[in-house]
């Protein structure tokens, strides 16, 4: 069917068919319409508001299009850049941080608002008072939650931040944390509009400035049909380059399959994640590239550990050794991902090479399941979440493959799957046994991985999946953070590692990359490893 | 000669919807009485709208009048009592072919009747069904058959063979021999007659078809919109005929 | 000159068991002004032998005859659509239930104007409208409607048998038919309606000189009415000639039969004595006797009936029996 | 009106059934219907028993594995294996259980229900039974799947859940359906003359009510049949039917539609299967409907 | 007639009642909880939890409950979303068009081929075309339709390249929502690039069209084929002929218009079938309309929403069937005898 000869020729045929075939007669397109960029993405995002979201969905339609943020992580080496701070300089006792801010960055004229000033330190300190303070009108809007922040201990760890004059911010943390810059860079940390807040407070409509925001970024919205699209068009006065598109649409076509045609059909321009299975067929064809890029995630089953009988160290230690993971590797990522050891990818400095490998092994998994006290098994749900993610191309498949693997020791499993906002929510309130999903890094400390995920702060806010609250873990983890020194955290994140690999509350499976196929007319897409693509500097060259 | 059935100011009407709430009463049948001795026959005349049919479904207890008694053997005839009476009175429809379950063979058909009516045991039915049969000019074989392989006349005498298996007294023709040719209806016919004579039938015959009525009919009673307009024995209906339709109506048929 | 003169005509219907011969061999001529019936039981192919004069039978059926001739133009020999349009033109049709041959869904007034043809209307055509309505009225009121604004403005459903079969009738004289084929047109009437149609069909022959075919099966209904009679006998003709001749001397035992199984012809018959009757009934189509078809039911019967008998004369009274009841032919 | 009789002696002398059924293999294409009918229904039995592999059963070794015709597809694996290294053969059969199977208990369900209440109403008459059809028409009005998916939306999605809601669907048009039949049944003369026979309610409807019925039942029921085999695999399709590793033909579908490109057999042949199914009870359905036309007008 | 008409709107009336009786009840059918699945709110602090029962009269009786529940629905508050939390009959008009819009070109289609071919068929039984439009109806009757739709998208749309494959229009067209209808909204955008929208709306429109054609297409061939045929052994079709009409004279005057009376009905009747290959099509075709937005619902577990969704649904398939037959009555007096 998709074989290119025949393809060829039906196209000359249909040229041939007389002025009846409709792709013989197409009109010209106009200019406006020339050089917009079609992004096909896999799902609906949850805000406009980075700070209130996890999901990489989310994060790659709205950061980096809509939003600058104070640091840039230099995608190579991981190295922090300039942003809307043209330059930071950092107490010696690493507690007070303090920005001086790039001048003249306008915010976006839309058809909502229209900035009477540029950019300035007021705008940064909304930004993250927001964030901090219970008593900011907007810190409620869109649930008070900002998982991110909360995964981090952002309250706890920031004092205040200040403006000292138009271009001067002040941080003052309570405690030095060796990831405060990063968290900063990271695609959470995008920065609001003052002046724009106040608009809406005066309308009296504070929700809007997460349904229809403004940013600095290199586009500014336009509009948003859910499930459908979001158009941005281009921000006339951005501060860097401006972007090449002049429109910017991401569409919405959660279907993989569908997506590919899409690309195939040159309906859209770029699409997220297409799947690794399919690699070789798109490479097959002259008019679509692949772009694939390391990327730091980790794709795991975490149990619910507050659940017997997932609070039996045993129990989930049988269940890891169940499950044949290379099986896994191979029918689910297709062999574009390395095998999960530890929650760390092997990339990341602080990863642990001298780990225990977990392997597969029914047979003492079945012992030791009968020294938990369940020699006949028991039931268990595994939850699969509904949508692929980089970290997990197909959760519904790996689980029917961990079914069949489970079945073997004796544990009848059943999978569960929701709507993707049902599973968020019943996820939420914790009804699961045990879930198959994941975590993409937002920047490069590998605290990143661990907090989010494992923490007793994340088991409250709810990116802890495992719902893990173990203080010998948080302790490790928590000292890490004290010190600067990279050599004493790494022994840190060692141990960390090491006692997450005995009492298991999660499986680590894969670690995959990442990939992006586009139109081969399309150039300058830059995918980021910490999560977030920037589509600015996309070109489309005339057919 | 004994009087078999005896109609008393029969009345009937029915409700027609005639709008969205109302209704209008149509008079069917307005105070009909007639009497029939055994072994006679009276025809009913009259056109479509007359009241004939609904006659006849008053008489075999189909419908139930609204005023008036129907007698039959001077025993009054109760709504949906057919065991009770279907021994002595029978109906024969217009249409033979349409009176027959399609999916029922013949012999099965008059099994039936007599196991619905009658205490006989399995070997007497079958003896029963045969000789009707034979009465009626029909061979055995043909209790093998389906109703649609029979010819016209022949399902007529099959539908004849039902009415009588039970041995009756009273057959109500309802234009039973209008739809029939020439030739057949004079067979038919002549068949009727001989059963009368043989059995001492008496037969209602209701039909259109006057000059049939004048050759066998021993009274006549002409309906007209629901209203009895002359009764009394045919030949003298005939020529002493009071009311103009009834009056028309022989006109017609006789040149 | 005959108006239409057939002779041997046969008709057979094509079945997946072969051909089956309906009509055997039939004569049939009319001539101008005259009133001919054709008399027959069901399935003596009465009803076959008018739906071939129209040409509305369906391709099932094979038509042939010896000769065909309409005004002395023999017609099979004419393309299909000559045909149609000469007999489009000559020929009009009344069926039994008119009820179901008016559309059910037209006005009358629509389905009457259209059976008029234009070349009876003489004026400009900016009048052909007005002028069709007024004929159309002018046609109910020849047909004994008098009220013909609401039978105009009717459906077919509203109105009685009756009256649709008059409003087939005016239907059918619009176009001044040379001939009208009336097929068991009273069946479904009342016994009071049916004398008012025949003499209306009656009225037309006199007065319009009209021929008439009369199709019924049975033979009292349409004695009075026709000058000269056909009868047909599982598609065979069995007797034609006068009718008066015909009812006074029957050649042919079927007839004869058929004469005498009715009372009114009877008119010394006893009330509630037997009548005449030819035992058996008429066959179905696969199981036709050869030779005289009547063969197995004819009181006379002998064994030369397995021949079929030819079509004899005497005077106008035709007959096909080897032993007709007259004597008038020695075996 | 004078009648033709058509058919020769020994023809007539069949029964209404045998005379259906020449009418019937009369007809190429309904034969050929019932043939592909039959086999369905075969394998619907007889699936587990003639299957390669186990259709829930994953090889490891072998995923994606193309059909037997390729150069790199094994003969043990006649279609090839999906994503999970099962064999797609073994499932499709399999699949017949489910989708044809299932469709046709559904059908005979519903059937049995139907008849129930439309005896009911059919023998019943008054208010009770104008309310009863205004309840009806309100159910016939709502499409049969739209039915079937708010039903599966309140007991959630399933196959056995499925089979409920599309027997739930089916059911106002066999009460529909049956109560027409029987009613007319019921104005038959034959009815009528039955009665003055003395027979009762319970004689008329088993002697003159279901063998003059029975015709019409098998076309509904075959009418319905396509359906449910378009319903089921629709609902399976959408995610709402049997869930993923049942091998219904729809969820078959569902599941390979995002290998479309590497395999597409895995989309192709199921619904080439479903199509062929509902092919096959049309065929036989148009069939036994020409059938019994052509035994009335004869 | 006027009586007829009321007849028809009393009818009309109940079926309306029984159909909010039955969406009323949904809610208690579904899982969770009642106010719920009015509302659609997920959660109420305990403090505003006695004016939602106040509103929802949830301590009053269930007939209560649905006069309440009937007042809502007239006067336009239908709950929210449980999905997105809006207003559930702001985020329902905008679709309800896109939905009409593709089952009325498609019945539209089916028309113009099906008829047409039907009457083709009708008119020599036995000959080779009228086999091979049967076969092609029966065909066409029994393909599954998210199949048929999937072949045509591998082939039409992957294979050749000619058509795109989702959606209503190309995203990069803005088109301002006017009256939903995207020809029309296209027509009144006063918008440069209008012509080149308008073929592109065109190209979109055409496959989902096509696919949801297939069915009632076959279904009008299948459907006037009979009807012509059982028209045409009609004795008024004879009468006609014996007047003198020629072939296509009395087809036209007599042939037609009863053979397609029942027609008329039919595509009452089978546009409740219609709307359920619809919501399939659209599914598939991503287009935006309201059977995805109810079949998206149900993954969701949006029960106000498929609450909702049912209610408009079988609003406009009963408002369809109903205007059909009062059509069939006006064109045909037979019905009207009754």
């Amino acid at each position: 069917m998709l074989n290119k000869k025949a393809s060829e020729g039906g196209r000359r045929a249909a040229l041939l068919a007389a002025g009846l075939m409709l792709s013989a007669c197409q009109p010209p397109l106009p200019d406006t319409l020339r050089s917009g960029l079609v992004y096909c993405s896999e799902g609906s995002p949850e805000s406009f508001n980075p700070q209130l979201v996890t999901s990489g969905t989310t994060i790659d339609a709205i950061s980096q299009q809509l939003y600058d943020r104070l640091l840039d992580i230099a995608p190579g080496s991981g190295e922090l850049l300039p942003g809307l701070a043209l330059s930071w300089q950092v107490s010696s006792d690493g507690l007070e941080y303090r920005f001086t801010l790039r001048p003249d960055v306008q915010f976006h004229r839309t058809e909502y608002f229209s900035p009477s000033r540029p950019f300035n330190a007021e705008d940064v300190v909304f930004t993250f008072n927001r964030i901090m303070q219970d008593e900011h009108p907007f810190h409620r809007q869109g649930g008070g939650n900002y998982p991110f922040f909360q995964s981090v201990d952002w309250a706890a760890l920031v004092n205040s931040v200040t403006a000292l004059d138009e271009y001067q911010v002040r941080f003052t943390l309570n405690r030095p944390d060796s990831s405060f810059l990063s968290n900063l860079a990271t695609d959470f940390a995008a920065i609001l509009s003052a002046e724009y807040g106040a608009q809406l407070l005066v309308a009296g409509t504070p929700q809007l400035i997460d349904s229809k925001p403004v940013g600095t970024g290199p586009f500014r919205f336009k509009e948003y049909q859910k499930d459908v699209l979001i158009r941005y068009y281009r921000h006339r006065q951005y501060w860097r380059e401006l972007a090449k598109p002049e429109q910017l649409v991401f569409d919405i076509v959660p279907n993989n399959a569908r997506r590919m045609a899409k690309l195939f059909t040159h309906e859209c321009d770029v699409v997220a994640f297409p799947r690794v299975a399919e690699l070789g067929l798109i490479s097959k064809r002259p008019d679509v590239d692949v772009q694939e890029s390391t990327s730091m995630n980790v794709g795991f089953w975490a149990f619910n550990t507050t659940k017997p009988p997932f609070d039996n160290v045993k129990v989930r230690q049988a269940l890891a050794l169940a499950i044949n993971r290379d099986a896994i590797l191979q029918a689910v990522y297709f062999g574009h991902a390395t095998r999960a050891n530890s929650v760390l990818p092997p990339t990341s400095w602080a990863y642990n090479d001298d780990l225990a490998i977990t392997g597969f092994d029914p047979k003492r998994a079945r012992e030791l399941l009968k020294e938990a006290g369940f020699a006949n098994g028991f039931s268990m749900d595994i939850w699969a979440m509904p949508v692929q993610r980089l970290y997990n191309p197909n959760a519904l498949k790996m689980a029917e493959l961990m079914q069949a693997d489970l079945a073997q020791i004796g544990v009848r499993a059943s999978i569960v799957s929701y709507e993707w906002n049902s599973f968020r929510r019943k996820l939420g309130a914790n009804e699961h046994d045990s879930v198959l999903i994941g975590w993409s890094a937002d920047n490069a400390d590998p605290d990143n991985f661990f907090r989010p995920l494992l923490s007793c702060s994340a088991a409250q806010t709810g990116t802890n999946r495992a719902n893990w609250c173990d203080e010998t873990f948080d302790r490790l983890i928590g000292q890490a953070l004290l010190t600067a020194d990279q050599k004493q955290r790494r022994s840190f994140y060692m141990a960390a590692q090491q006692y997450l690999s005995e009492q298991m509350p999660l499986v680590p499976i894969a670690h995959s990359q990442r990939f992006q196929a586009l139109n081969s007319r399309i150039s300058g897409v830059e995918i980021n490893p910490y999560g977030g693509i920037a589509l600015a500097g996309a070109t489309k060259e005339a057919p | 000669m004994s009087t078999l059935l005896d109609v008393q100011q029969l009345c009937k009407s029915y409700r027609k919807q005639s709008g969205l709430f109302r209704y209008r009463t149509v008079q069917a049948l307005d105070n009909i009485s007639f009497s029939l001795q055994q072994g006679k026959t009276l025809a009913v005349v009259g056109e479509t709208g007359s009241g004939k049919s609904t006659l006849a479904k008053l008489l075999v207890g189909i419908e139930k009048p609204d005023q008036g008694r129907i007698l039959l053997d001077n025993t009054e005839v109760q709504l949906g009592h057919y065991r009770q009476y279907n021994h002595q009175v029978r109906f024969i429809f217009q249409d033979a072919a349409k009176s027959l379950n399609p999916q029922q063979k013949i012999g099965q058909m008059l099994d039936d009747v007599l196991r619905f009516s009658t205490a006989m045991d399995v070997t007497a039915r079958k003896q029963k069904i045969q000789q009707t049969l034979k009465q009626l000019g029909l061979l055995d074989e043909h209790s093998e058959y389906y109703p649609h392989m029979f010819s016209g006349g022949q399902l007529q005498r099959v539908a004849l063979a039902r009415a009588l298996i039970l041995d009756p007294k009273l057959l109500i023709l309802d234009e039973a021999l209008t739809a029939l040719d020439p030739s057949l209806r004079a067979q038919i016919v002549n068949l009727l007659l001989e059963l009368q004579q043989n059995t001492g039938l008496a037969y209602l015959l209701i039909t259109n078809h006057l000059r049939l009525v004048k050759h066998i009919a021993d009274d006549l009673l002409v309906l007209h919109q629901g209203k009895a307009l002359d009764y009394g024995e045919t030949a003298y209906v005939f020529e002493h005929a009071e009311h103009d339709y009834s009056r028309k109506l022989i006109n017609s048929a006789i040149a | 000159m005959l108006l239409l003169d057939i002779k041997n005509l046969t008709i057979e219907l094509n079945t997946a068991d072969g051909l089956v011969r309906a009509v055997d061999r039939v004569n049939l001529s009319l001539r101008e002004g005259e009133t001919r019936g054709l008399v027959g039981e069901s399935g003596s192919g009465k009803s076959l032998v008018a739906k071939a004069i129209v040409g509305v039978l369906n391709k099932r059926w094979q038509i042939s005859a010896d000769r065909f001739n309409w005004r002395g133009q023999d017609m099979l020999s004419l393309p299909y659509e000559q045909q149609r349009k000469i007999i489009g033109r000559d020929i009009a049709m009344i069926y039994q239930e008119p009820s179901r041959s008016l559309d059910p869904t037209a006005h009358i007034l629509e389905q009457l104007e259209e059976a008029i043809p234009d070349h009876l209307l003489d004026g400009p055509w900016w009048k052909r409208g007005y002028l069709r309505r007024r004929k159309a009225i002018g046609l109910l009121h020849k047909v004994g409607i008098r009220d013909h604004q609401s039978v105009l403005q009717s459906y077919p459903f509203q109105l009685s048998e009756g009256v649709c079969q008059k409003i087939m009738i005016a239907m059918a004289i619009a176009k001044n038919p040379k001939l009208l084929i009336a097929d068991e047109p009273t069946t479904a009437l009342e016994s009071t309606t049916q004398a008012q149609l025949f003499r209306l069909l009656a009225s037309f022959n006199q007065l319009k000189g009209m021929s008439v075919l009369l199709i019924s099966h049975e033979l009292e209904s349409i004695a009075r009415y026709t000058q000269s009679l056909s009868v047909l006998y599982c598609g065979q003709l069995v007797e034609a000639g006068e009718t008066a001749a015909i009812l006074k001397q029957p050649y042919h035992p079927y007839t004869h039969a058929l004469i005498k199984s009715v009372p009114e012809f009877q008119p010394n018959l006893q009330p509630k004595t037997p009548l005449y009757a030819l035992p058996g009934s008429i066959p179905v189509l696969q199981h036709l006797p050869i030779g005289c078809r009547l063969g197995p039911r004819c009181p006379n019967a002998r064994k030369e009936c397995v021949k079929t008998p030819t079509l004899e004369r005497l005077q106008n009274h035709f007959y096909s029996c080897h032993f007709p009841l007259t004597g008038a032919k020695e075996p | 009106m004078p009648r033709f009789r058509l058919l020769p002696d020994e023809q007539l002398a069949r029964s209404p059934l045998s005379q259906l059924w020449r009418e019937f293999a009369r007809q190429h294409s309904a034969v050929a219907g019932l043939i592909l009918f039959t086999a369905f229904f075969a394998l619907a039995i007889l699936a587990p028993l003639i299957t390669p592999h186990g259709p829930y059963w994953q090889n490891d070794a072998l995923l994606l594995l193309p059909p037997s015709w390729s150069e790199l597809g094994l003969v043990q694996y006649p279609l090839g294996t999906d994503d999970l290294g099962r064999d797609l053969f073994s499932r499709i059969l399999v699949g017949a259980r489910y989708t044809f199977g299932i469709a046709v208990i559904t059908v005979i369900g519903a059937l049995l229900m139907g008849l129930l209440l439309g005896t009911l109403a059919g023998m019943s008459r008054g208010v009770k039974s104008s309310v009863f059809n205004h309840i009806l028409d309100l159910a016939l009005t709502i499409p049969s799947l739209l039915l079937a998916i708010i039903i599966v939306a309140i007991l959630g999605p399933g196959l056995l859940n499925t089979t409920w809601a599309i027997m739930l669907a089916l059911l106002p048009q066999f009460v529909h359906g049956i109560r027409n039949a029987i009613a007319e049944q019921l104005s038959q003369d034959y009815v009528i003359a039955y009665r003055l026979d003395g027979a009762n309610n319970w004689q008329i409807f088993s002697r003159i009510v279901i063998p003059n019925i029975w015709e019409k039942l098998t076309l509904m029921a075959t009418m319905a049949l396509s359906t449910a085999i378009l319903d089921i695999a629709a609902l399976g399709f959408l995610g709402l039917g049997a869930q993923a590793p049942s091998a219904e033909w729809g969820a078959i579908i569902a599941d390979s539609l995002d290998l479309i490109y590497i395999a597409p057999a895995g989309v192709a042949i199921p619904g080439l299967l479903i199509f062929l199914a509902v092919l096959s009870v049309n065929l036989v359905g148009d069939g036994l409907r020409t059938a019994a036309k052509k035994r009335r007008e004869n | 007639m006027i009586l007829y008409l009321l007849r028809r709107l009393f009818l009309l009336g109940f079926v309306f009642i029984a159909l909010s009786i039955l969406a009323f009840s949904l809610a208690y059918l579904f899982p969770g909880e009642a106010w719920q699945n009015f509302s659609g709110l997920r959660d109420v602090p305990a403090a505003e939890m006695q004016e939602v029962i106040a509103r929802y009269r949830l301590e009053h009786g269930y007939l209560s409950q649905y006069l309440a529940y009937l007042g809502r629905i007239f006067s336009g508050d239908w709950g929210l979303s449980f999905a997105s939390q809006q207003p559930l009959l702001k985020e329902m008009l905008p679709l309800l068009p896109a939905t009409i819009e593709l089952a009325a070109y498609a019945l539209f289609i089916s028309f113009v081929i099906g008829i047409p071919l039907g009457i083709a068929a009708a008119i020599k039984p036995d000959g080779l075309l009228s086999k091979a439009i049967s076969a092609l109806a029966v065909a066409g009757y029994s393909i599954p339709v998210f199949w048929w739709a999937l072949l045509l998208i591998m082939v039409l749309s992957l294979g050749l390249g000619w058509l795109p494959t989702a959606g209503r229009i190309g995203v990069l067209y803005e088109i301002n929502q006017v009256t939903g209808f995207m020809l029309l909204d296209i027509l009144l955008a006063d918008s440069p690039h209008q012509q080149a929208a308008l073929y592109n709306a065109l190209r979109h429109l055409l496959l989902p069209t096509l696919v949801l054609a297939t069915f009632p297409t076959t279904v009008m061939i299948r459907f006037t084929r009979d009807s012509m045929l059982e028209v045409w052994e009609q004795s008024y079709i004879k009468t006609a002929r014996a007047k003198g009409l020629n072939r296509a004279q009395v087809l036209y005057r007599h042939g037609l218009r009863n053979a397609l009376l029942p027609v008329i009905r039919q595509i009452g009747l089978q546009f409740s079938t219609l709307i359920t290959l619809a919501m399939i099509t659209e599914v598939i075709f991503s287009w935006p309309g309201i059977g995805r937005w109810l079949i998206d619902s149900i993954y969701q577990r949006n029960y106000p929403a498929i609450q909702a969704g049912l209610l408009v649904v079988s609003t406009l398939v009963i408002t369809v069937n109903m205007l059909t037959e009062i059509l069939h009555t006006l064109f045909n007096p037979l019905a009207r005898k009754r």
